[in-house]
C-alpha cells in the first residue's frame, strides 16, 4: 500500500489562498521561515491576509515584504522588535496587531491543530496579557481561557520532506513549524531536499505526513535563507 | 453468516476507501476489510497507538517487539511510515485529519448514534480511543453483521447501551445491506445478493426509507 | 560547557518513591512499557499508589505485578480489557479506577507537562464521558473542562538515552513515554542503551534531556519486552 | 560604570549558576554573565526558540544558517544538545523545568515586580517570551545597572511601567549590590568593592532592609 504523493508546483499551492485569508507562518528570526513560499503570495498579490507568525522578520525579508505590498489587515505575534515597519503602520492603524506571549501563542495553535477548543493558564495573570480573557477555576485555583488559534493555511518550511508530507526540520528552524502544520486547513510545506518515501526513517519524522497537503520542492535556495549580515 | 456474505461486506466495505485517505479501523471486522483494499491504492493507516502508515501484519517469527498496533497486532513499516505519541496520535484524529473510520458496533442506532465499547455489569474495559475515532473522523461507518448471534438486531432505533458517540455514524455496512443516516432517518442504499428488502426489514430494528427505485446490488 | 550527568542506579531511583505516590508508566501494551522499573517497585513494595498509565498491561505483565502485589489503590487508564485482574478487583472495589478516554489522557498528561491547568473540548459531550465535568464556553461555543494530569513520578522506557537524558524511543513504544516524561516532579528512564551525550544527534531527541532527572542504563533485557506468544 | 564594576556584577551573577541547573539567559547583560562560568561546569543553556544545551556563539564566517539562540545569535550545539518545537520549549519554561532565568529589567520594584517589556508610547515590541521567563522560572534574578543612563534608579518601590509579572523576581544584580526581595521588603545582602551603604540607598529608588552585620563584598 503505497502513501499518497501531495507533491505540488509552488504557484498552484499559493493559488488556493483567497483574500482575506488567515495564514500562519513558520520562523523564529530567519531559520524556518518559509521565504519562498511568501514571496510567491507577494507576486500573486492576495490582500487583507491575516498572519499568525511568532515576529515579523526584520526589515526587507518575509512578513516584511507582505506589509510593504500592503498585504497585511492583522497581525498575530509575539515580538515585532526587529521590524520597523510592523512598528510604524501598528501605530498608523494600517495593521491591527495583536501581542501574545511566545509560549501562550504556540500553546494557543497546537491546541487548534489538536482539535480542542481552549486552554486554562496562568500566565499573566497581574499583567496587562491577561486583561479581557474570560476566568475559569479549576479545582480551587482561577486561570485565564486561551483560545484555539486556527488557521485556513500553513506556510512551513522544511528541510526535508518526504513526498507523502514527512517533514523534518532543521536545529533552531523547527520553532513554530511543526506546531503551524497542525493548525490549519491546508498545509503547504516548501523543503530543501524532497526525497521519496522511505527516505525519512519513521521514528526521525519531526511533522507526520498527515498534517501536510501540499509538499513543495525548493529550487537553489535564495540569499535570503542565508546567514544575516547585520 | 456465510463466508461469501462475509466476505461480500468487506469487499463492499473497502470501495468505500479511496485514493488519498488517512483512515483508521477498528479491531476485529474493520480490519479484515484491508484484505480487500486493491495493493496499490494510495492510502495512509492510522493507528492510534501513534502510527501514520501502518504496513502488513507480520507472523511472530518475524515480529518487531516494539511495533504493534493499537488491537495488539505486529505490523511492518512501509516506506513513509511515521511514529509519534499519543498526544500528537489523536491531535490527527481530533483536528479531522481522519478522512474516514471503521468501526464495529455493539449497537447503531438510525439516528447514528454508536455503542461499541461497554455492556455495563457485563464488559467495563474503559473506551480506549473509541470515543475520539467516533466523534471526530471526518467520516463514521460500522461494519457489523446485520444481526448479532442470537438473531437479535444490531440497528436499534434507539441505543440501549451507553453511547460511544451521539450521531456519530453515517454509514453502516452488514453482510445484507449499506444503511446510510440521513436527517430523514434511516435509509436502505444497497442490498446484498441474495437479500430481499423484507428480509433486511425484519432484521432491522429501526424503521428504514426504503427508495422506490432498484437498489445496488454488492 | 558538559552537560549534567543524570546516570543513576535502579534501585537508588525507585527508592525516592513513597507509599500514597502518583507514578506514571509509559507504554501502550507490551512497547514502551518499563518493566524493570515495575518489577524494582515490586522488590521495593511501596503501597498505596495510583497508577496512571494507557492500559493495565496483561497477566504476568507490569501492572498486573503491581495489582497482583496489592500495591495499587487507583488506577487512570484508557482501558484494562485484557488484564482480567484488573477488571476483578475493580468490581471487587479492591481498587478504584478512573476511566478517560485515550487521546483526553493524553493531553491532560500533556497538559500538566506544559505548566497549563486545563484545556477545554468537546470530546465526550453526549455520553456519560462528559457527566459532572464542568462546562466552559469558548466563544459561543460550549465545552467540557479537562484538568491537567500530573504526577510525582514517572517511569519511561526509551530505547537509547544519553548520560543528560536526551531519550530515543522505538517504532510504537513512543506512545505516553515522551508525555509522562514532561508530567511528572520526577522523571526516572530505564534505556536498552545508554551512550555518551553526543550519541543522540540534536535534530533526532525525542525527549530532551531537562524532562529527565535520572537515566538507568538496563543490563540484558528480560523476556518481558520480548514479542508477546498468545 | 566602571569595566570593573561591570565585570564583578557578571562574575557575581555567574556564582548563582550551580552545577546541574537548567537556565535560560536573557539578551544582553543575562548574556554576558557567561563569560564567567566556569567552563568545566554542568549547565543546561535553554534558549526559547527550542535549544536545550546551548553552545558558544560563533562568528558569522563559521555560522550555522539554522541555529540562532533567541536573541539571534549564531550559536553551536555542545555534545548532548538536543533542539525541538516552540511549545516543547515553552512546557519546560511553565512545568518548572527551568531552575533559574536571568533577565534584563527597565525597572524593578521592592515586592519583585518586574517590567522589562513595554514603555507605552514608545517602545511596543510584544513581549516575545518574557512574560512566561518571568512567571515560571523556579528562580528568576534580575542583572542590572544600579540607576540609568540618567542616573536615576532601577530599582523602585513601585513599577511604573506595565509588568512583565507581578512579584517574580528574587534576586537583583547590580554594578553596586546584591538585593534580595524577602517578605519584609528589598533587603540588601552583598556589596561591590568600594561602595557604600549610603551610596547604594541614595541609588535606590525604594526602602532597603540593610543588616547590621557587616555584608559580604563582591
Amino acid at each position: 500500500m503505497p502513501l499518497p504523493d501531495k507533491t505540488c508546483d509552488m504557484a498552484t499551492a499559493i493559488a488556493r489562498i483567497p483574500d482575506g485569508a488567515r495564514i500562519m507562518l513558520g520562523g523564529f528570526g530567519v531559520p524556518g521561515t518559509p521565504f519562498c513560499l511568501i514571496r510567491e503570495l507577494v507576486r500573486q498579490g492576495q490582500r487583507g491576509l491575516t498572519i499568525i507568525k511568532n515576529d515579523a522578520n526584520e526589515t526587507g525579508m518575509g512578513v516584511d515584504w507582505l506589509l510593504e505590498n500592503g498585504q497585511v489587515a492583522r497581525l498575530i505575534t509575539s515580538h515585532i522588535g526587529l521590524n520597523p515597519r510592523a512598528m510604524q503602520m501598528m501605530n498608523a492603524g494600517q495593521i491591527s496587531v495583536e501581542f501574545v506571549p511566545q509560549g501562550i501563542l504556540a500553546e494557543r495553535i497546537r491546541c487548534a491543530g489538536a482539535g480542542m477548543m481552549g486552554f486554562v493558564s496562568d500566565i499573566g495573570i497581574g499583567t496587562v496579557m491577561a486583561e479581557g480573557k474570560p476566568s475559569v477555576n479549576v479545582g480551587d485555583r482561577s486561570g485565564t481561557l486561551e483560545t484555539a488559534l486556527g488557521a485556513d493555511f500553513a506556510l512551513v518550511h522544511a528541510a526535508r520532506a518526504d513526498t507523502f508530507g514527512n517533514l523534518r526540520f532543521a536545529a533552531s528552524a523547527r520553532n513554530f513549524n511543526p506546531l503551524i502544520a497542525m493548525a490549519a486547513t491546508t498545509t503547504i510545506a516548501e523543503a530543501e531536499t524532497v526525497v521519496a518515501p522511505g527516505g525519512i526513517a519513521p521514528d526521525d519524522v519531526h511533522t507526520p505526513g498527515p498534517f501536510v497537503d501540499q509538499v513543495i520542492a525548493l529550487p537553489e535556495l535564495p540569499e535570503v535563507y542565508g546567514v544575516v549580515e547585520r | 453468516m456465510s463466508l461469501n456474505a462475509r466476505e461480500r461486506m468487506l469487499r463492499r466495505a473497502a470501495r468505500d476507501i479511496s485514493a488519498g485517505m488517512t483512515v483508521n479501523l477498528g479491531i476485529g471486522l474493520p480490519t479484515q476489510v484491508l484484505k480487500y483494499v486493491p495493493a496499490d491504492l494510495a492510502v495512509c493507516l492510522h493507528s492510534e497507538n501513534g502510527i501514520a502508515g501502518v504496513g502488513p501484519v507480520r507472523d511472530r517469527a518475524h515480529a518487531d517487539r516494539n511495533l504493534i498496533d493499537a488491537g495488539g497486532a505486529y505490523v511492518s513499516p512501509l516506506p513513509g511510515t511515521s511514529y509519534f505519541d499519543s498526544a500528537v496520535s489523536f491531535a490527527i484524529v481530533r483536528s479531522g485529519r481522519l478522512d474516514l473510520t471503521l468501526l464495529g458496533a455493539f449497537e447503531v442506532a438510525a439516528n447514528g448514534d454508536l455503542a461499541n465499547w461497554i455492556i455495563p455489569g457485563r464488559l467495563t474495559p474503559g473506551a480506549g480511543g473509541a470515543i475520539e475515532l467516533a466523534q471526530k473522523a471526518r467520516k463514521v461507518a460500522v461494519i457489523t453483521t446485520h444481526t448479532d448471534k442470537h438473531g437479535c438486531p444490531k440497528i436499534v432505533a434507539r441505543c440501549s447501551l451507553p453511547l460511544t458517540a451521539p450521531g456519530c455514524v453515517q454509514r453502516i455496512f452488514t453482510d445484507m445491506a449499506v444503511c446510510d443516516v440521513t436527517p430523514d432517518g434511516l435509509r436502505l442504499t444497497e442490498l446484498a445478493e441474495g437479500v430481499t428488502v423484507a428480509q433486511v426489514i425484519a432484521a432491522t430494528g429501526a424503521p428504514l426509507i426504503v427508495p422506490q427505485t432498484p437498489l445496488p446490488r454488492f
